[in-house]
């Protein structure tokens, strides 16, 4: 098996009081895509966030562990330095910049990145041929588009500065079936070209679909690491996260009836 | 007990939108966008990005103004009326990109919910009249009920900012409760939850239609679960109206599937 | 008294009575004064000019046998601040023999009256703090100043009744009491004014002079800072509208002189001054620069020098009196200081307490910018009190 | 009618000087989201350093080392303050500021004492002479800085990346740092210009028509406020026309202050601001500040 | 709810002491403690501190107000000043004697203070609809306008306001008993004004503190931070953000004006220059030192920032290299004051992000964090970077 270009050694991380990781171990083999699946407030976005150096902006810090990607070291560089080695997160919830320019924003995914004129505009070709609407809005306020624009803006700002590995946070959030796939494939196009990708994603069918390893996190531990076919064919993974248990619909509504037996019944508010 | 509920349940009125049509600068967000939402019905409204959805909730809730068409609920003319005012109406929303506070608990989040429903103003609470007590009182109760009801008690404390993802989407959903609408809009409020969360979460909204008998109206792009709940689908693109029907109709629908669901169908939700 | 709480005061032994801020071998004395604030300049210069007199007179045995003490409490001309400073001092001091900022004097002026009844000796010198028998301004007040300022533009610059003269005033009782001098003299003269109101933070007068020169004006007078009557001085030259130009006492610094502005500044401006400047010839002013720089060696000579020994040391001169009449009490103080009717401490103005409704002169030095003297001045007049202000009258 | 121009004129040669200092606030406004309550003091110690320094590297030098100082301090400020701050709120970083301003004015006026300093700058007292107008040299002088400054920011923001970076870390630090945008970086030289542009500020404040440099001159400052508000807290364009403008109703009130003598005494220091008010009234962000605008 | 079960179990000692022992129970000793010595200070201080803490208390009932439009609804004003003036005039004006030569409408005092409160709420109200048009930074300098409008209305408005050298202030007379210098002996301690005034300062505190905190509490406040976090979303919530947002300022206005007639009966005079942008930002200060958004930030940044100064200023001789002014080298106590507030300013935003109400949280915290550290590190060998 390849060299892991990504090593989570033991990292734990703290906001404050509240513990969101604690010596969770995770590797991005060179060349491949890595998912990462676990329910809310298992510590995925926390894990991208301790990987990116941006704990701080949250409150947060990383105590213990090490993170390296390549030869370098990257627990205690700025963020900025982990961008310049290769590094770019696109961040939970989109976050693109709502009063800059569509085309500001792209250009803003250039300011970590090496290489000339040349580059920057066979980027931003890249990227417009990906999200023609990017193209279209060019000189639209960012925070002006519609949710699944935004997150559109958010994955090609990041495209834009070609990185070695990239970091995505639920990057199918919101998108319609088709551009959920357009992602996929665009996911698969880049890691073909060599780009690394350490992959977060409610989406589990989706996700373990696209990677190669994958690994569950519950609660700020790994629970499950491995092989992605292998997790899609655990019957564990399977129920939690995939949600494929019982095949049929019926099967599926009997369950959600199921549940709101036991669920308490909201009663009518009379005043 | 849910039927005899829905017995001595005033019926609610029918949601009426005729020719809907938004432009802003240099684009037609919708356009002549007509649908009935049926008392007691779920409604959803499915389409590709940008294709109107958020901008139609947007113009039910007040929140953008219609260039042309109107909006009925009952005898009631939504277009010319303040935001509040539709919330007085007792039209609630849920947000597609979440609308809550840092620094508010998930209980005072709640609670302005109630704010339609209560009328102590600055004099009686700052007075701290007996009546204002009493309000507060009761209303806390029944905020209470409708946070058990949703597994939101644990939180009441935390601050709605930092709770997990799929959490604060839920906080949004108990908020828009509180407001004990008739017509209740939910944009895409399943959004970034794992398979269990959106079944749960699913089961709540189709107990909430079933046991308060209010009108929903939807909007999601995960597929299982428009499938499963709605009654009708509207189905937009580039905001014009391209199908309507019931979820078997509309996902069979040449025109849906080459817009929204794309033919390898790759939606990876559950189905 | 019968307070738990501190009050100064001391027993009456030989024969001499006390109450407040005097004990049997010090005579406390109050001095708010503005370090920090828009008149940092001016306070230095007193609050040093007062310590120096304070030392020299301590040095020759005190008065009556008492050590003088200056308790100094810088207030940087801030309501609240200056306020509370009298309040914490009032209680423990004798008298104040400063006090900068003439709001604030009347802010206090009900409690002096009726309640604390302590001699002040404000530093500022307009009308509106007259009229109580324990505030006294030393020299004349920035009316009569004005008028006397205008009587020598007719004497000896050529401004003739039918003239228009230009008065550049701050807002606030300074330049407002200045400008109903002029108005007055302007009555009494047939002038007309042109009035230009401006703020301490104005400092460039290129609009100000403008209208002026388009009113036709024949002299200009500035009741405003240093900076402003440079600002117009350097503007009126360059601009070619060569009048002259007339400052209160406050109105000039020597600093100036050494600025691009100095050399306008000697051409043709003057200031009107309550007291002889501090360069000039006569044994007082003479002396008193001589111990002051050796006192404070890099300090500036300028008017607040003056003014601010003058007014201490005519307070010693009550002082004295008060202790010939065994009574130094804040009320044998005020009597004290009443009964002096003419009384010269060497600073060219004989001065009269006796009547609380009008200053203790109305008499002004006309001086003139000349930077080969100490403080930068020299006198052009004597010290003189125009006709007009006899029959000046406030409302 | 002469008499009209002219109060224009010196409206203008007043308005360009504002220009220079509402430039200062709009740099840090449009890179760190802060209202700097600081640019007086970092005014007035930048025209103190070039008096002082003038002495012995004469007039050029000594603004140079004016210029350097008073940038070097702003950086100084800004890594030793500003950069400390851990939370979100733009107001309050303004609040730290004004504890800064007391601070430093408070050691600059100590440094200063009464002296007035007077730059030997190579303008003098010249007045230039149009028609039957006169101004003064100096204020032709500010004017063509101004414009040439604002041009310049006015291109760096456009069309470098410094210029992106600023505003992306403006909006949202951490996305900025995501993007690879050494935050320290940006919002020093933020600072370091702010520090700059003051010095060349102070150096027109304290120039002929006005007496000198003393402990004083900062306060001008306040005056930039409306002229960046109504010129637009985010655009340098606006700064040099908000600067403009409040130089000129000020020259105006001022010269009509007779005809507006109804309005009481001293209408000039307060007519800006009303004209602010006006002008908000009409556009909430000011002439050319871009608008907030949300959607949900 | 603990209310019964104390009073039963405080009729036995032991039951007293058990609820002495408990939290609430200790709060409500410390409330009780805080009261009483807030009650017999006047017979205690001297004159100075009591005027001190006046200046104090009407500092904090105005910085409550800032606090309501900006810590809570969101609404930067650099403008309280103004409305000060106007409760601070307005007083005069209502209550000054008829027939003085500036304008005067003799009503009794009580009369007065409420018509100045008014007053300046309807200034308030007048304002809102420009402020409901701004945000941020832009409504804080509009704001500022008010300042400088304000003072050249209060400088040239001669016959309401005596102009640069103010108007001298109706003394307060509640039911014949009159708040002036004239000595009253009570136990032994002459009171004058300063003593009097005292208790109308903490009457006036304790109440606005306590509206302020209901409101907070209640659903106004819910719907004030709504629009604070979200404007938005607090319409589509069913808050009529305009008319709230007037409200508000009409509220903050009329704490303003509270604070300005106390300030005027301390100060026995008002002058227009008092009411300026240094004052302005003074509030803004204490609001973000003390604690944006609540009652207790407003207080403890007003008492922090008003009297601090004070302090300094008396004690700065005590200093290192502080000296007497005018006696030649070393700084002037004034000067080494400044230096310390402004450090102040900047070390206390700085390291209590949150303010000085946050402070035994904080604290709190970093003692739990430490425990636990130390317990981790004993547990595992590794230390925490
Ligand atoms: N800023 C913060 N302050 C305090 N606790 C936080 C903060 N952000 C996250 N947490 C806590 O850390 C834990 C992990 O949060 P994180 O966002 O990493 O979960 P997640 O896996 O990304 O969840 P989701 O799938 O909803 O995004 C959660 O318990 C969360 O409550
Ligand atoms: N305030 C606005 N100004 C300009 N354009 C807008 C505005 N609001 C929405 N739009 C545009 O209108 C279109 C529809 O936006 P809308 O948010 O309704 O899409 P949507 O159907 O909700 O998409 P998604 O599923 O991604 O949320 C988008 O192209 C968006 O860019
Ligand atoms: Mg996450
Ligand atoms: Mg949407």
């Amino acid at each position: 098996m390849v060299a892991a270009v990504l090593q989570v050694r033991e990292l734990r991380a703290d906001y404050g009081p509240v513990r969101a990781l604690a010596a969770v171990s995770v590797d991005v083999p060179q060349g491949a895509v890595t998912a990462v699946l676990g329910g809310n407030g298992a510590g995925k976005s926390t894990l991208l966030r301790a990987i990116s150096g941006t704990m701080r902006f949250h409150g947060g810090a990383v105590t213990a562990g090490s993170i390296t990607f390549g030869e370098q070291r990257l627990t205690g560089r700025t963020p900025a330095q982990i961008v310049a080695a290769g590094v770019v997160q696109v961040p939970e919830g989109r976050q693109v910049f709502a009063r800059m320019t569509v085309a500001d924003n792209l250009r803003a995914g250039l300011l970590g990145a090496a290489g000339g004129r040349g580059a920057a505009q066979k980027s931003l070709a890249r990227v417009h041929e990906l999200f023609p609407v990017l193209a279209d809005r060019a000189h639209q306020r960012a925070g002006l588009l519609s949710g699944g624009e935004q997150q559109m803006l958010a994955m090609g700002r990041a495209l834009m500065a070609r990185p070695k590995l990239l970091l995505l946070d639920e990057p199918s959030l919101g998108l319609a079936p088709m551009m959920a796939a357009r992602i996929a494939d665009t996911i698969r196009e880049i890691n073909a070209q060599g780009t690394s990708v350490l992959l977060v994603e409610q989406n589990a069918a989706l996700a373990l679909r696209l990677a190669s390893t994958a690994c569950v996190l519950e609660t700020g531990t790994v629970a499950v690491a491995g092989d992605a076919a292998e997790l899609a064919a655990s019957d564990e993974v399977r129920r939690r996260y995939l949600g494929v248990a019982d095949e049929d619909a019926a099967a599926d509504a009997e369950a959600g009836i199921a549940e709101e037996a036991e669920r308490p019944v909201l009663r009518r508010w009379v005043a | 007990m849910t039927t005899t509920e829905q017995r001595t349940a005033p019926a609610p009125q029918p949601l009426e939108v005729r020719d809907l049509t938004v432009r802003f600068a240099g684009l037609t967000a919708l356009d002549k966008v007509s649908f009935t939402v049926a008392p007691g019905s779920i409604h959803a409204v499915i389409g590709p990005n940008g294709a109107g959805k958020s901008t139609c909730f947007n113009v039910l809730s007040g929140v953008y103004r219609a260039s042309e068409g109107s909006v009925r609920l009952g005898e009631q003319e939504l277009t010319r009326c303040s935001s509040n005012a539709i919330a007085d109406l007792g039209v609630a929303r849920t947000f597609q990109n979440i609308a809550l506070s840092a620094h508010v608990t998930v209980a005072d989040t709640l609670l302005l919910g109630r704010h339609r429903l209560t009328t102590s103003g600055f004099v009686a609470t700052g007075l701290r009249l007996p009546s204002a007590r009493r309000e507060e009182a009761l209303h806390r109760d029944r905020m209470r009920e409708i946070a058990a009801f949703l597994g939101l008690e644990p939180y009441l404390a935390h601050p709605a900012g930092v709770l997990p993802y799929g959490l604060q989407k839920l906080v949004e959903l108990g908020r828009a409760l509180c407001m004990e609408p008739e017509l209740l809009l939910l944009d895409e409020p399943i959004a970034g939850m794992t398979p269990s969360e959106r079944q749960h979460t699913a089961g709540v909204i189709s107990s909430v239609r079933d046991s308060l008998g209010i009108s929903v109206l939807l909007v999601e792009h995960d597929m299982g679960v428009v499938m499963r709940l709605a009654d009708t689908v509207t189905v937009l693109d580039f905001g014009r109206k391209i199908a309507e029907g019931t979820p078997a109709q509309v996902q069979n629908d040449p025109d849906v599937v080459r817009a929204y669901l794309g033919e390898n169908g790759e939606t990876g939700h559950i189905s | 008294e019968e307070t738990g709480k501190g009050d100064g005061g001391g027993g009456d032994e030989g024969g001499i009575a006390t109450d407040i801020g005097v004990t049997d071998d010090t005579i406390t004395l109050g001095s708010l004064t503005d370090m920090t604030g828009p008149y940092a300049t001016l306070g230095a210069s007193i609050t040093q000019a007062q310590q120096l007199y304070v030392k020299e007179t301590n040095e020759a045995g005190g008065i009556c046998d008492r050590q003088l003490k200056l308790e100094v409490r810088d207030h940087g001309y801030e309501a609240e601040k200056a306020i509370s400073a009298y309040t914490e001092l009032e209680p423990s001091v004798l008298a104040f023999v400063q006090f900068i900022g003439s709001p604030y004097v009347t802010a206090v002026k009900e409690r002096i009256d009726e309640q604390d009844e302590v001699v002040v000796l404000p530093q500022a010198w307009s009308a509106s703090l007259l009229g109580s028998k324990y505030i006294h301004m030393i020299g004349t007040t920035y009316d009569y100043e004005t008028i006397n300022a205008i009587d020598f533009l007719m004497t000896e610059k050529g401004i003739e009744e039918g003239d228009t003269i230009g008065h550049i005033y701050f807002e606030g009782d300074y330049g407002e009491n200045a400008l109903e001098g002029s108005r007055h003299a302007a009555e009494e003269a047939g002038l007309t004014v042109v009035e230009q109101m401006i703020k301490p933070t104005d400092e460039d007068m290129t609009a100000q002079v403008g209208a002026l020169g388009r009113a036709g004006a024949s002299a200009i007078i500035v009741s405003a800072g240093p900076r402003q009557a440079a600002s117009v001085a350097g503007v009126a030259a360059a601009g070619g509208l060569n009048v002259p130009i007339i400052g209160n006492n406050s109105a000039f610094a020597p600093q100036l002189l050494a600025t691009d502005v100095g050399p306008a500044l000697m051409n043709e401006f003057y200031i009107a001054i309550p007291a002889l400047p501090i360069g000039s010839e006569e044994d007082g002013p003479q002396a008193l620069s001589e111990t002051y720089s050796a006192e404070y060696p890099d300090a500036v000579l300028d008017s607040g020098v003056v003014a601010g020994y003058n007014a201490i040391s005519l307070f010693g001169e009550a002082l004295q009196v008060a202790c010939d009449n065994e009574d130094l009490t804040r009320e044998g103080i005020a009597d004290a200081m009443l009964s002096q009717e003419s009384v010269d401490n060497g600073f060219g103005i004989v001065h009269n307490f006796s009547d609380p409704e009008a200053p203790s002169s109305l008499e002004s030095f006309i001086t003139k910018p000349d930077d080969s003297v100490p403080g930068g001045t020299v006198v052009v007049r004597e010290a003189f009190a125009s006709d007009m202000t006899g029959s000046f009258s406030r409302e | 009618m002469t008499t009209f121009l002219e109060l224009l004129l010196v409206g203008v040669s007043l308005g360009s000087v504002y220009a220079l200092i509402a430039l200062g606030f709009v740099i840090i406004f449009k890179s760190t989201e802060v209202v700097n309550f600081a640019h007086a003091s970092l005014l007035l110690a930048g025209g103190y350093f070039a008096v002082v320094a003038q002495d012995t590297v004469g007039f050029w030098g000594g603004l140079l080392v004016g210029i350097a100082g008073a940038a070097a301090l702003g950086v100084a400020l800004e890594y030793l303050v500003i950069r400390r701050y851990r939370g979100h709120d733009h107001s309050v970083l303004a609040i730290v500021t004004i504890g800064v301003d007391i601070f430093l004015l408070t050691e600059l006026a100590r440094r200063i004492g009464p002296r007035i300093f007077s730059y030997g700058d190579p303008w003098g007292n010249q007045m230039v002479t149009i028609g039957s107008l006169t101004v003064p040299q100096t204020r032709f002088a500010a004017l063509v800085t101004a414009a040439a400054l604002i041009g310049l920011f006015l291109l760096a923001f456009r069309y470098t990346s410094w210029g992106v970076a600023m505003r992306a870390a403006a909006e949202n630090r951490e996305t900025a740092a995501l993007m690879g945008v050494r935050l320290g970086v940006v919002s020093a030289s933020a600072w370091a210009v702010a520090g700059a542009l003051a010095a060349v500020a102070a150096l027109f404040l304290s120039i002929f028509p006005t007496a000198g440099l003393d402990r004083d001159t900062g306060e001008v400052a306040l005056k930039a406020f409306p002229a960046a508000i109504i010129g637009g807290l985010d655009s340098t364009t606006g700064a040099l026309v908000g600067g403009l403008i409040v130089g000129i109703t000020e020259a105006m009130a001022t010269g009509y202050s007779s005809e507006l003598s109804f309005m009481g005494n001293g209408v000039g220091e307060m007519a800006p601001y009303l004209v602010m008010i006006l002008v908000l009234l009409a556009r909430p962000a000011g002439l050319f500040g871009t608008r907030e605008l949300s959607r949900v | 709810m603990s209310e019964p079960m104390t009073l039963s179990s405080l009729r036995s000692p032991q039951g007293l002491v058990a609820y002495l022992r408990s939290p609430q129970g200790m709060k409500a000793a410390a409330w009780l403690g805080l009261s009483v010595l807030l009650l017999i200070l006047p017979f205690y201080l001297e004159r100075f501190w009591l005027q001190a803490g006046l200046f104090a208390m009407a500092a904090a009932i105005g910085a409550i107000g800032l606090n309501l439009l900006t810590g809570s609804t969101g609404q930067l004003s650099l403008g309280h000043a103004f409305f000060l003036a106007l409760g601070a005039y307005g007083y005069c004006v209502f209550a000054g004697d008829p027939d003085s030569q500036l304008v005067g409408w003799g009503l009794p005092p009580l009369v007065a203070i409420v018509m100045a409160v008014l007053l300046a709420g309807a200034a308030g109200g007048l304002f809102s609809p420009i402020a409901g048009r701004l945000r941020g930074a832009y409504l804080g300098i509009a704001t500022l306008a008010l300042i400088f409008i304000g003072q050249h209305v209060l400088f040239n408005a001669h016959d309401l306001t005596g102009g640069y050298n103010g108007r001298s202030v109706p003394t307060l007379e509640v039911f014949g008993l009159s708040f002036d210098n004239t000595r009253v002996l009570v136990g032994g301690v002459p009171f004058q004004a300063m003593e009097k005034l005292w208790y109308v300062g903490l009457v006036m505190l304790a109440l606005g503190a306590l509206f302020a905190r209901g409101v907070l509490a209640g659903r106004p406040g819910r719907a004030m931070n709504a629009i604070r976090d979200h404007r938005i979303a607090a319409g589509v919530m069913g808050v009529p953000v305009a008319r709230y947002r007037g409200w508000v300022f009409v509220l903050s206005s009329m704490y303003a004006g509270l604070a300005g007639v106390l300030l005027a009966l301390v100060f026995q005079r008002t002058v227009p220059s008092y009411f300026g942008i240094i004052l302005a930002l003074e509030y803004l200060a204490m609001i973000v030192i003390g604690g944006l958004g609540s009652v207790g930030g407003a207080m403890l940044g007003a008492f922090f920032v008003s009297l601090l100064p004070q302090v300094l200023t008396k004690y700065s001789e005590a200093l290192p290299l502080v000296s007497q002014p005018g006696t030649g080298g070393g700084l002037a106590p004034g000067e080494a004051s400044r230096y310390l507030y402004g450090a102040a300013v900047v070390t206390a935003v700085l390291f209590l992000p949150g303010g000085l109400v946050r402070l035994p949280a904080v604290l709190r915290a970093r003692r739990a964090a430490r425990i636990k550290a130390r317990a981790e590190s004993s547990r595992n060998m590794e230390v925490p970077t």
